[in-house]
């Protein structure tokens, strides 16, 4: 049956609109990464929705199972979630900087300013 | 030795950048970076040498054979661009070492040279591999090295800049991967020949189709194609000059080259370019692209940004070429991605210099500058030509070309596009020339000519500019056996 | 010898302008001389056919192709400028003079062209070169009107390479000779010629522009755009019908608006149009006899335009006044300035014993010869409209008429020099027409001086002469004309043409002036105030993931449909 | 993903913090029922841990409370809602979910389970692609955290050596005595749980990165018990830096030996007589280096973002 068979995969789209629309609405910095985390997140279960089959169990061998799940979308995964936490961590250090340059880490407010500077610089002209 | 050139290109940079913690003085560092840069590019032009005289080269990784390990696989195609991509940089770095000192805090230089390289590496790794999920890794290596480098920007704007571009370069790069994702899913393979030959007979075309946009989506997003290149002009116009002169002439040059992969090699001609109305959509944003783009670089005040709107507009073009889908369209697209990336190359870094003598580039501070500074402000006034496309010079090339491949095509229609197109080059380019040579500088500057470390890279590539544009054969003849490679691969 | 004659004339031209730049002023006079010399000498000694064969892409450039019919033009281009940079050195500026240098020089090349490549960038040189001597008479009127000027060429220059590309294309030749008049591309190449030579649509950029150019300035502009645009028309499209018409609209719209103008360099750059319309008429009508004719008349309107620009940018030098009614009497200060005048006016009146004279009857015959009755009979009526704006309406206001008070001094030795030898090549050409036949593209068995045919022409002289002075007290009052000398019978097809130039002239001002307002609207709409414009202002990341979405969910909708 | 919607609504951002960590183990759960222990393994270390504190510590930084205007939510909404419905139609005809016939699972998958053990002998079959045959993947993934840690340190830097404060604000729970004894005890065995980790990877889920992670947490745990000062005592940040460099280098070495030898690059038969012994040693070596890096980054990160939290509270002194 096509509901419970694409489930996941719904869950995944739900997921990644919702991340979608926190960075889209959010004008706050440190959202926006939250937003982004779990759009990127939505992608790990899509990967490893994939890869899972019925009945089957964790891709390390024994004797006792006989059906194991791909691991290759695991080991995807475990590459772009570390890809994740780096681009987290380079986001947040960003946000820091700005905070200190800016002193604020609202997206309206950051605009504002550099069109006020860039205003500025016009009429210097 | 020879048979590991594939990898030693990309592990070159790659293992030279935590090399160069090690490594203290400044000094030292430049020279270490240049020397590597400067091996990748002997590297790449062995490496196009070898594949022009026999053939492809493929190589496995860990000995495990394609479709179960990763393998690199050099064609005329990459080959041509991994050159590019590695004499432009050695061609930076070159000028790097006083304008890096002059715009980046002594504390930081270190890791823009480690970034650089991991940068240089991220690109290469792109080029070289023949692995769908290969390219999502080495192109986040890519990214975020390329945040660091445009947040050393000295501009508080920088940061600003960077961030968005971070944000903006992961949603681009979550959706290829998602991209590829939905490929394995239908094929259960990742590498590129295998995909190719198993994407025909896929039975899930709507799967298919949607992975196609995300990827797309997601290319479209890091080559900066209207109206995707909301990030290009900030990032371009706040990131250190030497970082935007690098970025310019290689980065959107890769994110075309993966395009054009995919869109040829993976998906293949008659999935990409007749099922949907891909062709018409790319015609339709690169000629708004081009205009769009152009106009408002008319009426910017900040140089960097004028051409980095150029930048996008450049684009355009080369969208245009590909949206043709005939060996002309492409082979006019490949040329322009060499030509532009010499051109911005030779501009940007004459406005580095521009930077380092007088801090900044706005109109204002041209001013009188053809005077002042008349080595630097030809080499930005042959760019500007080359730009708009006149003959000798590379971008009349590209446009000929371009022309001619829609002419062949029987797009008539398009054609005064192209050409009124660079007519709005004319203008943007003209502003500059009238600012700094009938303009008097209105204060009592004294801006010597920039240093000749600068210079001399400069005019490096206005030469290349000229060179290519009145000898073309190398090019047309790369270009061209890429071309053929792209289409006899798939019939 | 042949190392030596392979150097192309152009590039001596061209390394003078640059040289110009590193001579002090005293020494400029050196390379102003010796650049035309050395190419003109340069032109003589190159042996017709291509001289030199470049590989460029996978198509073969000819730089440097000589023809009989190149060999003409190249020669008065070198002339044209050796005694225009004699005449300007003193005062124009530096800019100026190396701009006509590289304009001169890519002039010289495009006759040299054998291949539509290196015409095309000679072509746009040109463009660029002719924008700067406009551009350095420093005015902000003549900045404005260089960069309008420089609008209409770049688009000329846009229609003629997207013509050029087509036809390498479709002919697989990039070899530039007799073109048919078949499709797209061979439209498109015409359409680009047509432009430089002043043709409507696109006629009114030569009154617009030449006359804000400096004194010296309008002297060089006179000369070469047009002249390399006739050039080039009759070696592609000789020979076809459309440009009789195209000719003879230009002929009489020169005319009529002359006639209308009180600015004496605007009257002599209408002028300019009309004489072109004469050329072009020749070479729609395209037989030997008519080539002959154009490219003869090409040769001595140079001449005598210049003469005549020269003569009206001495007075403009000496009075700093530009209106007709403004001047007169200046025979009296600036008798040689004047008598070259009147020269020049009767040559361009085609006054037998002058170049004009000798030359345009090439053409008219020509008409008469091919039976086209109806041509020959137009062409003679212009003549005698020539008269009436240029022959005599310039001389009589400026330099008699009734005394203005002015007491301007005499140009000065440089100008005076440079008039002098152009008055004696006028009478020389007119009194020795087989001595400059010979140097002609095809042989010529054509004498001018026939009692018949001296007659017909000093009856047209005659009567156009009655009439203006006849006439005069009206045009004073009105300082417009509204007659011709068969007026009662013409008055109205007169005043209808008239209102019909004068609809067309409306229409073009209004349709480019609006054309350019639109744009400039679009811009600042869409750009203004540069950080908050619509376009250019940077957009937060919200509004770029918004453009994402939408574009994912565009390719979606594409593929499902 | 009720979380996830609640992360959109709530205005407190040390909240929606604690959100996302919630959400983070629930995917880890997720992952887990999905058969992907290594990938739950990581996304709990990484999504609970790492990156709230990350968060944390930038909060501290930042403040608390964003705004609560949106941008152009309507907007937002109808975009994402029809893009979502599109996305929803695509998924139509995409394989079963858990069918054993996908291509997924018919076509390179299998490879690894049949082959792997007789070809590099390792029961966990997640390490064995991990490591071997895609260990160019692995490779890149170890140099993105290096690129991070790079971009990180040129960011916030190292705070500049100031004079000792007595007691630091990024040790928030120094005075917690229990906190700080309990912390004592637990330490040492976190880091022996670590290198466990670190070398069991080879059998059941963990490896190099897993391993890296919860060193880094052991550190970082002494780091928020003791004060930074303290924990720069034990650990010096230039050599941390190096051995964040050491471990790519590591990786990469193991890389060049084998082509060195003659093979390609990262064929760890390479590296001993027997090609199975020698995949075992590759791999061996291969984790550490993951390892390493992996630590000497986090821990790297973690400093500068406490070093920066220092340097405001010193200033708002």
């Amino acid at each position: 049956m096509i509901l419970s068979s694409h489930f996941n995969y719904w869950i995944v789209i739900v997921l990644m609109m919702i991340g979608f629309f926190i960075v889209i609405s959010h004008g706050n910095l440190v959202k926006k990464l939250m937003g982004l985390s779990i759009f990127q997140t939505s992608v790990f279960i899509l990967y490893i929705s994939m890869g899972k089959v019925a009945g089957g169990t964790a891709p390390i061998l024994d004797e006792a199972y006989s059906v194991y799940s791909n691991p290759l979308p695991h080991v995807l995964i475990l590459t772009a979630i570390v890809v994740g936490i780096a681009t987290t961590a380079l986001g947040l250090a960003l946000v820091v900087r700005i905070n200190e340059a800016y002193g604020s880490i609202e997206e309206g407010d950051i605009e504002m300013q550099d069109c006020d500077k860039l205003d500025k610089e016009n009429a210097n002209k | 030795m020879s048979a590991h050139l594939p990898i030693l290109q990309v592990i070159l940079p790659l293992l030279a950048a935590p090399t160069c913690l090690l490594l203290g003085r400044t000094q030292l560092l430049w020279m270490f970076t240049c020397g590597v840069s400067a091996l990748c590019a002997v590297i790449s032009f062995q490496l196009l040498h070898t594949v022009h005289t026999s053939g492809d080269i493929i190589y496995s990784l860990g000995g495990w054979s394609a479709p179960v390990g990763i393998e690199y696989r050099i064609d005329s195609l990459n080959a041509f661009v991994l050159l590019l991509v590695t004499s432009l940089s050695t061609v930076v770095l070159c000028a790097a070492k006083q304008s890096i000192a002059k715009e980046v805090p002594e504390s930081r230089q270190l890791y823009f040279y480690v970034a650089f390289l991991l940068c240089l590496a991220g690109l290469l790794g792109i080029l070289c591999t023949g692995d769908a999920f290969n390219v999502f890794v080495f192109l986040e290596i890519s990214s975020l090295s390329t945040y660091t480098l445009i947040a050393l920007g000295r501009d508080r704007r920088a940061l600003w800049a960077s961030y968005q571009y971070l944000i903006m370069g992961t949603i681009g790069a979550t959706f290829i991967l998602i991209g590829i994702g939905l490929l394995y899913m239908i094929t259960g393979t990742l590498n590129m020949r295998d995909l190719a030959q198993r994407l025909p007979d896929v039975e899930q075309a709507h799967t298919l189709y949607t992975g196609f946009a995300f990827f797309i989506v997601g290319v479209c997003l890091k080559l900066a194609l209207f109206p995707l290149h909301l990030w290009l002009p900030n990032a371009y116009a706040y990131a250190p000059s030497i970082v935007t002169a690098f970025l310019a002439a290689t980065a959107t040059k890769v994110a075309v080259y993966v395009l054009i992969r995919f869109i040829f090699n993976v998906f293949g001609f008659d999935f990409s370019l007749s099922q949907f109305p891909l062709p018409q959509i790319w015609l339709a944003l690169g000629i708004i692209g081009v205009f769009a783009a152009s106009i408002v670089a008319m009426s910017q005040h900040n140089i960097k940004r004028l051409f980095a709107f150029s930048s996008v507009a450049q684009i355009g073009y080369i969208i245009m070429g590909l949206s043709l889908g005939t060996a002309a369209g492409v082979q006019a697209a490949l040329l322009h991605v060499f030509n532009h990336a010499l051109m911005k190359g030779a501009i940007f870094l004459a406005i580095a210099g521009l930077c380092y003598r007088l801090g900044a580039a706005t109109m204002n501070e041209f001013k009188g500058l053809g005077k002042q500074m008349p080595w630097t402000m030809a080499a930005i006034v042959a760019g500007g030509l080359s730009l708009i496309g006149v003959p000798l010079t590379v971008g009349f090339i590209s446009k000929w070309y371009l022309v001619l491949a829609f002419i062949e095509k029987g797009w008539w229609m398009i054609v005064p596009f192209i050409v009124i197109g660079s007519l709005l080059a004319v203008v943007y380019v003209w502003r500059l020339v009238e600012c700094a040579y009938f303009q008097e500088a209105d204060s009592k500057r004294e801006a010597g000519e920039a240093p000749l470390s600068i210079l001399l890279p400069t005019w490096i590539l206005v030469f290349a500019n000229i060179y290519f544009g009145v000898q073309p054969q190398f090019t047309v003849h790369a270009t061209s056996i890429a071309t053929l490679g792209l289409f006899g691969a798939t019939p | 010898m042949i190392a030596n004659t392979v150097l192309p004339p152009s590039l001596i031209i061209f390394i003078a302008a640059g040289l110009l730049f590193f001579i002090p002023q005293r020494w400029r006079l050196v390379p102003i001389v010796l650049a035309p010399v050395i190419s003109l000498a340069l032109i003589w000694m190159t042996p017709l056919g291509d001289n030199l064969k470049l590989a460029y892409l996978n198509y073969e450039l000819l730089p440097l192709s000589v023809s009989a019919t190149s060999r003409v033009f190249a020669t008065i281009f070198s002339l044209m400028l050796l005694f225009g940079g004699i005449y300007a050195y003193r005062q124009a500026s530096l800019l100026e003079l190396m701009a006509a240098f590289v304009y001169a020089g890519s002039a010289v090349g495009v006759t040299c062209s054998g291949d539509l490549f290196s015409l095309f960038v000679y072509w746009e040189l040109m463009a660029i070169g002719s924008t700067l001597v406009i551009w350095a008479a420093g005015t902000e009127k003549a900045y404005q009107a260089s960069m309008r000027y420089l609008c209409i060429h770049l688009m000329g220059g846009v229609i003629l390479m997207i013509g050029i590309v087509a036809h390498v294309f479709q002919t697989g030749s990039t070899q530039f000779g007799a073109i048919a008049l078949d499709g797209f591309a061979s439209y498109a190449i015409l359409a680009g010629f047509l432009i430089n030579a002043g043709a409507p649509p696109f006629s009114s950029w030569i009154a617009d522009a030449y006359p804000e150019a400096s004194p010296s300035g309008s002297v060089f502009l006179s000369a070469f755009t047009t002249k390399t645009a006739v050039y080039t028309l009759m070696i592609a499209f000789a020979g076809n019908d459309l440009l009789i018409y195209v000719g003879l609209f230009m002929v009489f719209y020169g005319i009529i608006y002359a006639l209308l103008e009180n600015d004496m360099r605007r009257i002599l750059a209408y002028s300019i149009v009309n004489q072109v319309g004469f050329m072009v008429t020749a070479i729609g009508i395209g037989s030997t006899l008519a080539l002959n004719g154009a490219t003869a008349h090409a040769f001595a309107h140079i001449i005598y335009k210049a003469l005549l620009l020269m003569s009206a940018g001495a007075v403009l030098m000496q009075t700093g006044e530009r209106r007709c009614s403004h001047l007169g009497g200046l025979f009296q200060t600036m008798p040689q300035t004047a008598i070259n005048g009147i020269i020049g006016a009767l040559a361009i009146s085609s006054f037998p014993f002058t170049s004009g004279f000798v030359t345009k009857s090439l053409e008219t015959s020509a008409a008469a010869y091919e039976g086209l009755t109806w041509v020959w009979f137009l062409l003679l009526a212009a003549s005698a409209g020539v008269f009436l704006h240029a022959g005599i309406k310039f001389p009589w206001f400026v330099f008699f008429q009734k005394d203005s008070g002015k007491r301007p001094d005499e140009a000065s030795g440089n100008m005076r020099f440079a008039m002098w030898v152009f008055s004696f090549l006028c009478l020389a050409i007119g009194l020795f027409p087989s001595a400059f036949y010979t140097i002609l593209p095809y042989p010529v068995k054509y004498e001018p001086y026939t009692a018949d045919h001296l007659i017909t022409q000093f009856q047209l002289l005659f009567f156009a002469g009655f009439a203006f002075f006849a006439l005069l007290p009206l045009m004073k009052r009105t300082l417009t004309i509204s007659l011709d000398f068969d007026w009662v019978y013409r008055v109205f097809a007169f005043k209808l043409s008239k209102a019909f130039f004068h609809l067309y002239w409306s229409v073009d001002t209004a349709m480019r002036q609006a054309f350019l307002k639109r744009f400039y609207l679009a811009k600042d709409y869409l750009v203004a105030h540069e950080p908050s414009g619509i376009i250019s202002r940077s957009r937060p990341s919200s509004t770029m993931v918004i453009w994402v979405t939408v574009l994912l969910s565009v390719y979606l909708i594409f593929h499902f449909l | 993903m009720a979380t996830a919607i609640a992360i959109a609504r709530v205005k407190d951002l040390f909240a929606s913090v604690m959100l996302t960590g919630i959400y983070s183990l629930l995917s880890a759960v997720f992952f887990v029922l999905m058969d992907a222990v290594d990938v739950a393994f990581t996304e709990a270390s990484v999504g609970a841990g790492i990156s709230t504190i990350l968060m944390l510590s930038t909060l501290t930084l930042t403040g608390q409370y964003e705004d609560p205007t949106r941008h152009k939510t309507r907007t937002a909404l109808v975009v994402v809602l029809v893009t979502g419905a599109l996305l929803i139609f695509g998924t139509a005809d995409m394989p079963r979910f858990g069918d054993p016939q996908t291509p997924v699972q018919t076509h390179v998958g299998p490879h690894y389970l049949e082959k792997s053990y007789e070809e590099i002998h390792v029961p966990n079959v997640v390490t064995s692609v991990l490591a071997s045959y895609r260990g160019f993947d692995t490779f890149g993934e170890t140099v993105v955290i290096f690129a991070a840690g790079i971009g990180v340190l040129s960011l916030l830097g190292f705070s500049g050596r100031k004079e000792k404060t007595t007691i630091s604000v990024s040790a928030p729970m120094y005075q917690h005595r229990i906190l700080r004894v309990v912390g004592k005890v637990l330490i040492p065995p976190i880091l022996l749980f670590a290198l466990y980790v670190q070398f069991h990877g080879d059998f059941g889920p963990g490896g190099g990165f897993q391993a890296g992670v919860i060193f880094a947490a052991a550190i970082i745990l002494y780091t928020m018990l003791f004060g930074r000062q303290a924990a720069e005592e034990v650990i010096k940040l230039s050599w941390v830096r190096l051995l964040a460099a050491v471990g790519v280098m590591l990786y990469g070495s193991v890389g060049l030996i084998s082509f060195l030898n003659g093979k390609n690059f990262l064929d760890y038969s390479a590296l001993a007589a027997d090609a199975v012994s020698g995949q075992h040693y590759g791999i061996l070596l291969v984790e550490l280096g993951v390892g390493i890096t992996v630590t000497a980054v986090m821990i790297l990160v973690f400093f500068s973002f406490a070093g920066r939290v220092d340097k405001k509270a010193e200033e708002n002194e």
